[in-house]
Formats: structure tokens, C-alpha cells, sequence
């Protein structure tokens, strides 16, 4: 019967050994629609299968986790009975071909996995990774930058959840390989988490939400696969999110969960119908059997593969309690939405998929979900880590140097490093009324009303360091969202991860995402933040040419006293200002030999974690202690660009400090040493910080006063970079603002 | 010389704002709308002397700036 | 006093209204679904922001057709209290509440930011307890908020001092850099010829607690609370008129 | 039966899109296009048998909802 040659298999992205295991699988040859399923459930994004052996390697437990991964979502509890729900996710491909559409489809798909664990979405973050803004791609990639920024907007912004915070940075490696990374957290009571299950033999199965139509078919194989000129054809209709659709899905859903007759909920996202139906049922560990003719369509003469692999936005598929059928139909038609009852549980653990009665596809569920391959792909350590970890030395003589100044506003200047306004100005960052932090000023700071506490969440990820080291970059990467929230004054309780990498089928690439995955699990250890859950991107290619391996770390943090929140800048003249950390004088992989020299080479900064935890218990308990006036993270440019940071948004209290000679002066004004902060306190305070810092074993110096209306810099006590605050921060203000300056919307 | 660029989204590609339309007319009880898109529509002054070269400069401007060539495409006339 | 703040479906800063009427303020809030023919004896009715019906046609555009609209103009119309917030606002123009209308924000973004608007007139239910001139810092979050009306109108609104907020410097003067969406003659805010309609495009809502950045928002909850406890609904507009 | 409806803005209301548009193409090198105006362009599904009774319904539907008769006006189309 069947016509399924190579040519077919190539197209369904499976390989022939792949086949030979579904015929195994299924003790026959697979249907073209059960070849379809296969090929989706199978395939990277979905399966995981060259990711799983090493994700394994991940702390996932711990004494506040509530759900590590395998659900929608993670959770960990933050006390008074609730827990927050958070997850990231990425939509690459989709933000290349059709930037505004790819993104908000993207936030669209997270905030559907948080709901659907019945948590309210209260925050959006997101990481952002584009090419060069200027040079040959320079056109284009700003035609990138702005659809996408414009595509998280038009989506958070419609629907009503904050875009708190996120970060973005700019280099060459991505030009041909954006990466959106979108984060969303939520907030549910803990004993009202909802699973993603089909259990119960009979109960109904809804299908609610948008219409089906042939949008992404093999989104899910897409994603699993480099961009080459080919893939134009391979393009399947772009997915169009549609807010209003979702926001209503969102109400309706959450006052549903309000009642018991909700059994088990799944979005469909990546491989729609096929992978929500799987996916419940091998979670209940039961079967569900559907009839696709009753699938709401939107476009005539759909077929039953089609309609199974659609990924069509805004769609949800329920499970729900025998007899109150009517009381969940009466929820949605309140919201106009119309549950459809598509179909049902039964015992026997097999998906069945039948057109008017006539079945088109049987599969046991555990075939789809636990009998995928997995992959232990062969690994080669890179050779291009040789030639990039040696540094000519003399580039460093301070001979050779610009003037500090001149480094500083070039640093300012980089769109890396420049004020995010442009951006976070489209985001609406304040509807909900819980930010407590606004956007640019440090980490998203939402309150948990009803309660005197607040959550601090940051993302990041360097992807040059984990280039350089693709160990130490992941660790990092870790460290820096966890210092992050701490600044804030927020203990780290959690962090969720996306893994961004290039072709797992090269062995070197493979070595990168082994080697981040161990580094990002001990630091994770010892740091004591576990893993609740994520994603994996691989295929990061364009022709050939991999993105910088670059994980994404979302870390949240508890904050018990939301009135003892510290934000970046400087609150007052007069001031002490304070270095916490150990300067290394480390310039490897730092912005500044990147934006001064060009150059991308040496070690990254070393991290010592028991130094990075002591950092954190010494910020998160000064802060609790009322000490701190100010904090911020250092990292992108060094000391010199975070004190500036420090006094820009302030309306004018510049800064003096003398700081200590650590190896050259470019490297003690813009090594990216780790471990460290600049945090100001009141001159009464001093005392009591200081006295902390000793007892946590943290190095701390008084560096220098908060005031006047420059930015002075000795360095062992000759001045090395004096300039007015103004001139400084109107640079820094500017810069991304100014490539998109009339540009048509 | 005026050049009038209609752009719609293809027929594969979803139009929420059609289908919310459409559903806003249902509620306020018009039965005989069925479908509803929505596309843009441009009007163009365009100082170029010949209907022909017109029509090629609105095209070229309708490629590269007023439809999105992934999920739009573009009707031109002039007058 | 019992405020009432209509839920359209995608309405998305109605619990941010609430919020701040029933916990900030301490008053009687309820949550009025768009379907609802009725207020409840509601002493105040808020229209709140958000995307009532996802809003890619115009914003507003179809939420004036939401039955409870006809309640919400019967009780303006006997001189109740409305006021409506960004989209509320917007809401009240396609409604025909207010005259004008709403273009795209002069650079064709989504604005969210801190702006200064000035009081420009206190004898309105929402703005009786704030001083004229006063300059509040308040949030705005639209991408529609770029006011318009035909020159008449405009004439008519500034005669009858029916402009009650204009976008302003922090000092208040008026600067056009200080305008954030290219409105005419940095209009914010409108009332109607009754004066107990209002109108504007900034969140007083999100401006209640000074945690959030700014409490300048407080004074339009206090301003209607006062006038509506001194006099009751209707006494207090005949009163600010009288 | 389908009816097209162009929404315009009225020429005394300023146009910020076209606007933004026309400068575009200035930038762009585009001198010969003069002034551009963006509106919005409606495909309708009309169950509705004669062509008047399709504009007149087609008309009511952009009278109620489409246009904003404060800001913008309206051409109609049958097929
Ligand atoms: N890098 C990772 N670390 C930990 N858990 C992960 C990672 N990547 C994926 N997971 C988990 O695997 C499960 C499936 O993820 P995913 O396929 O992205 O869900 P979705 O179907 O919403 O896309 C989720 O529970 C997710 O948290
Ligand atoms: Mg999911």
C-alpha cells in the first residue's frame, strides 16, 4: 500500500534507520498520515532526541520545585500557598522568515504554557539575539529588529501581560540566524496546579480556539532543520497570531479551572493536534481517540494529515469530566469561544485518529512519546577553540589604546551596551500594575499582590564566552541571572533555560551543547537554583554557518519584602559607592577588545561559584537589611560602563571613584571579571555593609561618592576618564534609537 | 499621475482582524456577510510622465516596502 | 460609592481600575461584564483600557456596540460620572460620547512611558479636588492616542474649556517634545458639554501607589468620591456647572 | 456576491502612515513619489442576490463599523 520512498522521507526530515523503527514501532508500515504523525513527534524540536541524554544531567529538584520539567511548564513554590509558573521558549525560524509574525506567535505559545498549568501570566521577558545593525546585512537585519520588537509588542501588549525586562545583543554570528527566546511567568495557588493529562476512559475532549488551517505545517521538522536557499519552497504558510483570540482563551480557560470538571489541558503548539493528543494521553497513561472531520476547519478540503499536523495559533485541547459537558460549553460561549467535543479517552493507550468513522491513524502513544530515538551523537572538541583562546598580548599595551574615554563612549555607543528604551518603550511594561521595577532599570520586578512579596526575573546568556568556553560560557551565563536578581534584593529560587546551538549532527557542535549542559548543571548545583524547565533550539544554521552556541538562563528570585527592592541607579548625591567582587583586570571575550579592537578571543572571565554564591547572600541580605540605595550587575564593559549605568536615569547625580590597577588600564576599567557589583549606599550604612561583606567573605572597597554632574574615574588615584554625565548618558540614550530613526512601520 | 496599491494577505494565511469583523457583524445580527479580509490600500502620486512606467515604479515600491511578500500580495492599478 | 468598571473581552486594565478603586481607595468596585443591560446602581462607571475586541479594526470601533454601552449612555446622560481610560476613552469617541477621534501615534509606535499632563480644569467630577495647573506624572501605554477632531470641534472644546488634560514638561509648560503622540494642541484628556463624561489616554489608574512610580494618579478616585459624597452623582455635576 | 469597501482618511486629516511611507521612499531614492495615503481596503462575502441590495448592505456595514465618518470616508464596490 504504501508509496513511502526516501524522497518522501527526506521531506518528513526522517531518516531511513528512523523509519525502520516506526515499522518496528507499529509491527507495519505506517500510514502517510501516521508517517506525518511520526515525522512531527519525532522530529528534534518535539522529541528531544539529541538533547535528552545530556539534559538528564540537569538538577531538576529541590525543596521549593513543584513541577520540574515534562509539563507545560515548571513551577516552584513562593510561599503563601502559591507557586509562580514560568517557562522560556524560542521561535527562531519562524521570527526569520516573518519577523512581527514569528515573535508574536512565539510570545503567544509561552504565555499558552503557562495558563494551561492555570497560573495567571503576569510577566514577559525576552532575549533577543540579531546580527550587526550596521555593514552589508546592516538593512536588513534592522528590518529584523524592528518587526520583531513590533511582534512581541502587538502580542503582550494586546492580551495584557507586562514585558518586563529581557536583553538584547548584537553580533555578526546571528545576522543570518536571529534568536527570539521569550520567557513567561505566572502565578496559580500550589495546590491548584493543572497537569497536562487525559485521564478518565470516556471522558470528552474538547477542541477550543481558533479555526484549523494549513499554517506551519512541519513547523515542528522545520525547526529541525538549517536554512539553506531550498528551504524558501519548504516554507509552510506563515502562522499569524491572533491576541484577541488568545486573551479570550485565557479568560475562559482560567475560569474553568476554577471549577473540578477540568481533567487535563494542553496548548497546541510545535506539531499541534498530534503532539497535545499524544502527549495527554501518555501522561494519564490512557489512549484518546479523535474524529478530525469534527476539528473546527478553516479552509476546505483539508485532509486528515493536514489537519493532525497544522499548527495553527490559539488552540487548546481539553479533557474534561463525563456529564458536565454543558457547565464547560456554557464557560466558553460566555467568552464567544465554542468548545468542540472532538473526541474521547479510552483504555487502550493508542491515539486513534478517525475521519467520519473510519480510522486513518492508530499509534500507541508511548510508540510517539517514549519510543522516539535517542540520540548519543558523537562529539569532537572544536579546533577553532586553539586559535581563539590565544590573544596577542600587545593589543593590551596601554601604548596602544584609545583614550578610556573614547573606549567608554564607543562602549556606550554599542548597541549591546546602549540604553534598550527604543525597544522596551513598545513594550507595555506597566498594565497589571505589579511593577515594581521598570523596564531598564535591572531586573523584571513584579509584586505578588496579596501578598507582601515580589519576584525578581532575569535573562541571559553571553554567547561569545560560550563560544570561547562553551562550559564556562553556559556557567556564566547562570551566574549572571542569578547575580542579576540579586541585585534586585531577590534570593534565586529557579531558572528555566533555552539552549540555542547550531547542527547537532556535527560532532563539534554537539561537543558545545555537552559541554554547556555540564557547566550550566554545576553551577546550577552550586548556586542551588534547579532547572524547572525549557527548550532546546538546535539547527541554528545558515548555509553551514552556526550561530555562536548560545544559552538562554532565566533565573527568578523571591523577594518576602517587596518594599525592599533595589533597582540600578544611584538614589541620591552624596552617597558611598561600593565595589563588591575581585577585579581580575580579565578583557578575554569582553565587549571592549570586541567594539575597540575587534577582536573576539582569549578566556572568558573565570568563575569561581562559592565567591558568586557568597556575592549573592551578601546582596540579597544587604538588601533585606534596608542597606543598599542602588545595585548593579557588572558585566558588558566592565566597571567603567556600570558605574556610568549606575548614574544614567537619575536626572544628573554623576560619580567619583579611585579604583585599583588590576593588570592594564583597559582591563581595569572594562574587564568583565564576574562575581562583582556596584552598589551605593548611605555614608551611615557603610559601616554595617562593610561589616557584612567581611563576615561573607565578600571583597568590598569603598570606591569613591555618588554626586557632581560628571562621571571622574582615577585609577590608583591618577585620573584616568573624567566626562560630563550628559554628554555620557545622551550617547548611551541614543545609539539603537538613532538606526531607526523615520523608518517606515 | 495616481497609482492605487491594494495589498491583502494570501488566501492560505489567517486575517484575524477579517474573522473579528466578521463575528462583530454576526453578533449585530448581519446574517448575509459571510467572509470578511482586510488588506491595506495605498494611494500614490507618482510624477512619472507614461501609465506603464507608472505602473513598474509602483510595483517595485509595493515589493520593497508596502506588502510583505511572505504572507501578502499586491494588486496595482493607475489612473 | 460603588464604582462600576465594564470587562469587555479584551479589556485588560479593568482589574488595574478595580484594584485601585477597592483596595487603594477603599471603595465598593464591581466588575460589570460588556453583556450586562445594567449598571447595578452604580454611583461611577469606569471604562478601562485594554484591546476590547482585539482592536485591529480602530480601537473601540466595535465595543460601542456591546449592550451594555446603552446603559452606560442612559446613566451619563442623567449626569452620572464616566470616565474612560485609553481605551475607555477611544470607546467614548467611536461612541459618539465625545467628539473626535483617534489617529496612529505620530511615529507609528506603541508609547508605555511616564508623561506630565497638566489639570487644565477642575469643575469636572474627576478632576474638583485637584488643583488647576496642577501637573500629574502619569503612565500612558497606546499606539492609538494621537487625538483628533476638525478645527470647529477643537474651537468649541477650547471655548468651553472642555480640554481638561494637556501633555505638558514636568515644569508645565507646554513643549511640542512633550507631547508624546502629536495630538492637537496636546489634548489628553476631554470632557463632554455636560462635563460628567470624561476622557483621557493616560493610566490615572496605574498611578496610585507611589511603589508604582507615581500617586498623582489618586487624585481623579478622590476628586469623584468627594464630589459624589458631598452631593451625590447628580448634585455634583449641577453644582460644578452651577 | 463580494463587495470591496476602501476607507480613506478624509484630506484634512493628516495621514502619519503615508507619511512615514512617503519619506521612506524619499530616503529610498524614490523622488518621483509624491504624496502617499494609506487606508484600509475590505473584502466582503455578501449572501445578499442583487448587486444593490449588496451596496446598500455593504454601505450600512461601513457606515456602522468600517469607517469612522469623524476621520475617514468610503468607496464601495459590487462584483
Ligand atoms: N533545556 C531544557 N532543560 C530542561 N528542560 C527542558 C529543556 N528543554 C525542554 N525541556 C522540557 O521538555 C518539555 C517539552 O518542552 P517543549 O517541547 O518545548 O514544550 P512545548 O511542547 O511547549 O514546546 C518541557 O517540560 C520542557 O520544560
Ligand atoms: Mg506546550
Amino acid at each position: 500500500m504504501t508509496d513511502i520512498d526516501l524522497a518522501v522521507l527526506e521531506r518528513h526530515g526522517l531518516k531511513r534507520d528512523e523509519y525502520d523503527r516506526i515499522v518496528r514501532a507499529l509491527g507495519r508500515e505506517p500510514t502517510m498520515t501516521e508517517l506525518g504523525i511520526f515525522s512531527v513527534m519525532w522530529s528534534e524540536h518535539c522529541s528531544y532526541k539529541s538533547s535528552r541524554v545530556h539534559l538528564r544531567k540537569l538538577p531538576t529538584t529541590g525543596t521549593r520545585v513543584l513541577q520540574g520539567p515534562g509539563e507545560n511548564a515548571g513551577a516552584v513554590d513562593v510561599g503563601h500557598g502559591l507557586a509562580a509558573v514560568f517557562k522560556i521558549e524560542s521561535h527562531n525560524h519562524p521570527s526569520f522568515i516573518e519577523p512581527y509574525q514569528g515573535a508574536a506567535t512565539g510570545v503567544g505559545g509561552i504565555i499558552r504554557d503557562i495558563f494551561t498549568m492555570g497560573a495567571r501570566p503576569i510577566a514577559l521577558l525576552n532575549s533577543l539575539r540579531f546580527g550587526s545593525l550596521d555593514g552589508p546585512e546592516g538593512a536588513r537585519t534592522r528590518r529584523i529588529v524592528e518587526g520583531v520588537v513590533a511582534g512581541i509588542a502587538g502580542y503582550g501588549n494586546s492580551i495584557g501581560i507586562p514585558t518586563v525586562g529581557g536583553e538584547i545583543a548584537f553580533d555578526d554570528s546571528y545576522a543570518g540566524n536571529p534568536l527570539v527566546n521569550v520567557f513567561c511567568l505566572g502565578i496559580v495557588r500550589a495546590d491548584a496546579l493543572v497537569k497536562g493529562s487525559a485521564a478518565g476512559t470516556g471522558n470528552p475532549v474538547y477542541y477550543v480556539g481558533a479555526k484549523t488551517g494549513r499554517d506551519g505545517i512541519h513547523g515542528a521538522t522545520m525547526a529541525s532543520a538549517e536554512f539553506d536557499e531550498k528551504s524558501a519552497e519548504k516554507r509552510p504558510a506563515v502562522q499569524v497570531g491572533d491576541p484577541f483570540m488568545e486573551k479570550l482563551l485565557l479568560e475562559a480557560c482560567l475560569e474553568l479551572m476554577k471549577t473540578d470538571a477540568l481533567v487535563g489541558v494542553q496548548d497546541m503548539g510545535a506539531a499541534g493536534l498530534t503532539c497535545s493528543t499524544s502527549e495527554m494521553g501518555a501522561r494519564g497513561g490512557s489512549g484518546i481517540e479523535i474524529d478530525v472531520s469534527l476539528v473546527p476547519q478553516r479552509e476546505t478540503g483539508m485532509t486528515p494529515y493536514e489537519i493532525m499536523l497544522s499548527e495553527s495559533q490559539e488552540r487548546m485541547l481539553l479533557v474534561v469530566k463525563k456529564g458536565r459537558e454543558a457547565e464547560v460549553e456554557a464557560i466558553f460561549e460566555k467568552w464567544d469561544l465554542h468548545a468542540v467535543h472532538i473526541g474521547d479517552v479510552t483504555t487502550d493507550g493508542i491515539l486513534r485518529v478517525t475521519e467520519r468513522g473510519t480510522v486513518v491513524a492508530e499509534i500507541p502513544n508511548t510508540a510517539l512519546v517514549d519510543q522516539a530515538p535517542v540520540y548519543d551523537r558523537p562529539r569532537t572538541r572544536p579546533s577553532y577553540l586553539d586559535q581563539v583562546a590565544r590573544l596577542d598580548e600587545s593589543i593590551l599595551a596601554d601604548s596602544r589604546q584609545p583614550s578610556s574615554k573614547d573606549a567608554l563612549f564607543a562602549l556606550l555607543a554599542s548597541p549591546t551596551i546602549a540604553s534598550k528604551r527604543w525597544v522596551y518603550r513598545q513594550y507595555d511594561h506597566m498594565v497589571r500594575t505589579n511593577t515594581l521595577v521598570l523596564a531598564g532599570m535591572g531586573a523584571g520586578v513584579v509584586r505578588i499582590k496579596g501578598t507582601p512579596s515580589a519576584l525578581a526575573i532575569s535573562t541571559d546568556g553571553n554567547g561569545r564566552y560560550t563560544y570561547l568556553n562553551p562550559r564556562l560560557g553556559a556557567m556564566l551565563a547562570l551566574a549572571e541571572a542569578a547575580r542579576n536578581v540579586a541585585c534586585a534584593g531577590a534570593v534565586p529560587i529557579g531558572a528555566t533555560n533555552c539552549l540555542n546551538f547550531g547542527n547537532p549532527e556535527r560532532p563539534e557542535i554537539m561537543w558545545q551543547f555537552a559541554e554547556a549542559v555540564e557547566g550550566l548543571g554545576d553551577a546550577c548545583r552550586a548556586l542551588d537554583v534547579p532547572i524547572t524547565g525549557g527548550n532546546v533550539s538546535l539547527y541554528n544554521e545558515t548555509d553551514g554557518q552556526a550561530i555562536y552556541p548560545t544559552p538562554i538562563i532565566g533565573v527568578v528570585g523571591l523577594i518576602e519584602d517587596a518594599s525592599r527592592v533595589v533597582a540600578r541607579a544611584f538614589r541620591q548625591a552624596g552617597d558611598e559607592v561600593v565595589v563588591l567582587g575581585e577585579h581580575l583586570g580579565e578583557l578575554g571575550g569582553s565587549e571592549y577588545l570586541s567594539v575597540v579592537h575587534g577582536v573576539v578571543g582569549g578566556a572568558p572571565p573565570r568563575l569561581d561559584l562559592d565567591r558568586e554564591r557568597a556575592l549573592i547572600a551578601l546582596l540579597t541580605r544587604a538588601a533585606s537589611a534596608g542597606l543598599l540605595q542602588s545595585a548593579h550587575d557588572c558585566s558588558d564593559g566592565g566597571i567603567a560602563v556600570t558605574i556610568a549605568e549606575s548614574a544614567f536615569d537619575t536626572s544628573g547625580i554623576g560619580v567619583a571613584v579611585d579604583l585599583p590597577r588590576s593588570i592594564s588600564t583597559a582591563g581595569t576599567l572594562f574587564g568583565e571579571s564576574a562575581s562583582r557589583a556596584v552598589i551605593s549606599v548611605k555614608p551611615e550604612h557603610l559601616g554595617k555593609l562593610m561589616a557584612l561583606a567581611g563576615e561573607l567573605g565578600v571583597p568590598a572597597a569603598r570606591v569613591g561618592r555618588t554626586g557632581g554632574s560628571s562621571i571622574a574615574i582615577r585609577v590608583d588615584g591618577r585620573s584616568e576618564l573624567e566626562c560630563s554625565l550628559a554628554e555620557a548618558e545622551n550617547i548611551w540614550s541614543n545609539a539603537l534609537g538613532k538606526y531607526f530613526a523615520g523608518r517606515a512601520a | 499621475m495616481k497609482a492605487r496599491v491594494f495589498v491583502t494577505l494570501k488566501p492560505s494565511v489567517f486575517d484575524p482582524q477579517g474573522q473579528t469583523i466578521a463575528d462583530a457583524l454576526h453578533s449585530m445580527g448581519y446574517g448575509d456577510v459571510g467572509d470578511v479580509r482586510q488588506g491595506k490600500y495605498f494611494e500614490l502620486e507618482l510624477k512619472s510622465g507614461s501609465a506603464d512606467r507608472a505602473k513598474t515604479l509602483a510595483a517595485e515600491v509595493a515589493d520593497k516596502l508596502l506588502a510583505n511578500p511572505v504572507i501578502e500580495s499586491y494588486r496595482i492599478e493607475v489612473e | 460609592m460603588r464604582f462600576a468598571v465594564v470587562v469587555f473581552p479584551g479589556s485588560n486594565c479593568d482589574h488595574d481600575a478595580y484594584h485601585a478603586a477597592k483596595h487603594v481607595l477603599g471603595q465598593d468596585a464591581e466588575l460589570v461584564w460588556h453583556k450586562n443591560t445594567s449598571l447595578e446602581g452604580a454611583d461611577v462607571v469606569i471604562l478601562p483600557g485594554g484591546f476590547s475586541h482585539g482592536d485591529y479594526l480602530r480601537t473601540g470601533a466595535i465595543a460601542r456596540f456591546s449592550p451594555i454601552m446603552a446603559a452606560v449612555a442612559e446613566f451619563a446622560r442623567q449626569g452620572g460620572p464616566v470616565l474612560g481610560i485609553c481605551n475607555g476613552f477611544q470607546i467614548l469617541l467611536e461612541s459618539g460620547m465625545l467628539p473626535g477621534a483617534m489617529l496612529r501615534n505620530r511615529d507609528l509606535k506603541f508609547h508605555c512611558e511616564h508623561v506630565h499632563v497638566a489639570v487644565e480644569r477642575t469643575d469636572t467630577p474627576f478632576t474638583c479636588q485637584a488643583v488647576r495647573g496642577q501637573v500629574l506624572k502619569l503612565p500612558i501605554a497606546h499606539g492609538e492616542g494621537n487625538y483628533y477632531a476638525d478645527q470647529d470641534v477643537i474651537r468649541t472644546l477650547e471655548s468651553d474649556g472642555r480640554i481638561i488634560f494637556r501633555y505638558c514638561r514636568p515644569d508645565g509648560q507646554r513643549d511640542p517634545r512633550a507631547n508624546p503622540n502629536g495630538s492637537v494642541n496636546d489634548i489628553a484628556g476631554i470632557c463632554n458639554e455636560q462635563r460628567n463624561v470624561v476622557g483621557l489616554m493616560p493610566h490615572p489608574e496605574r498611578a496610585c501607589e507611589l511603589v508604582l512610580g507615581s500617586a498623582d494618579g489618586l487624585v481623579l478616585f478622590e476628586s469623584v468620591v468627594s464630589a459624589l459624597t458631598t452631593q451625590g452623582a447628580l448634585g455634583a455635576v449641577a453644582s460644578l456647572l452651577g
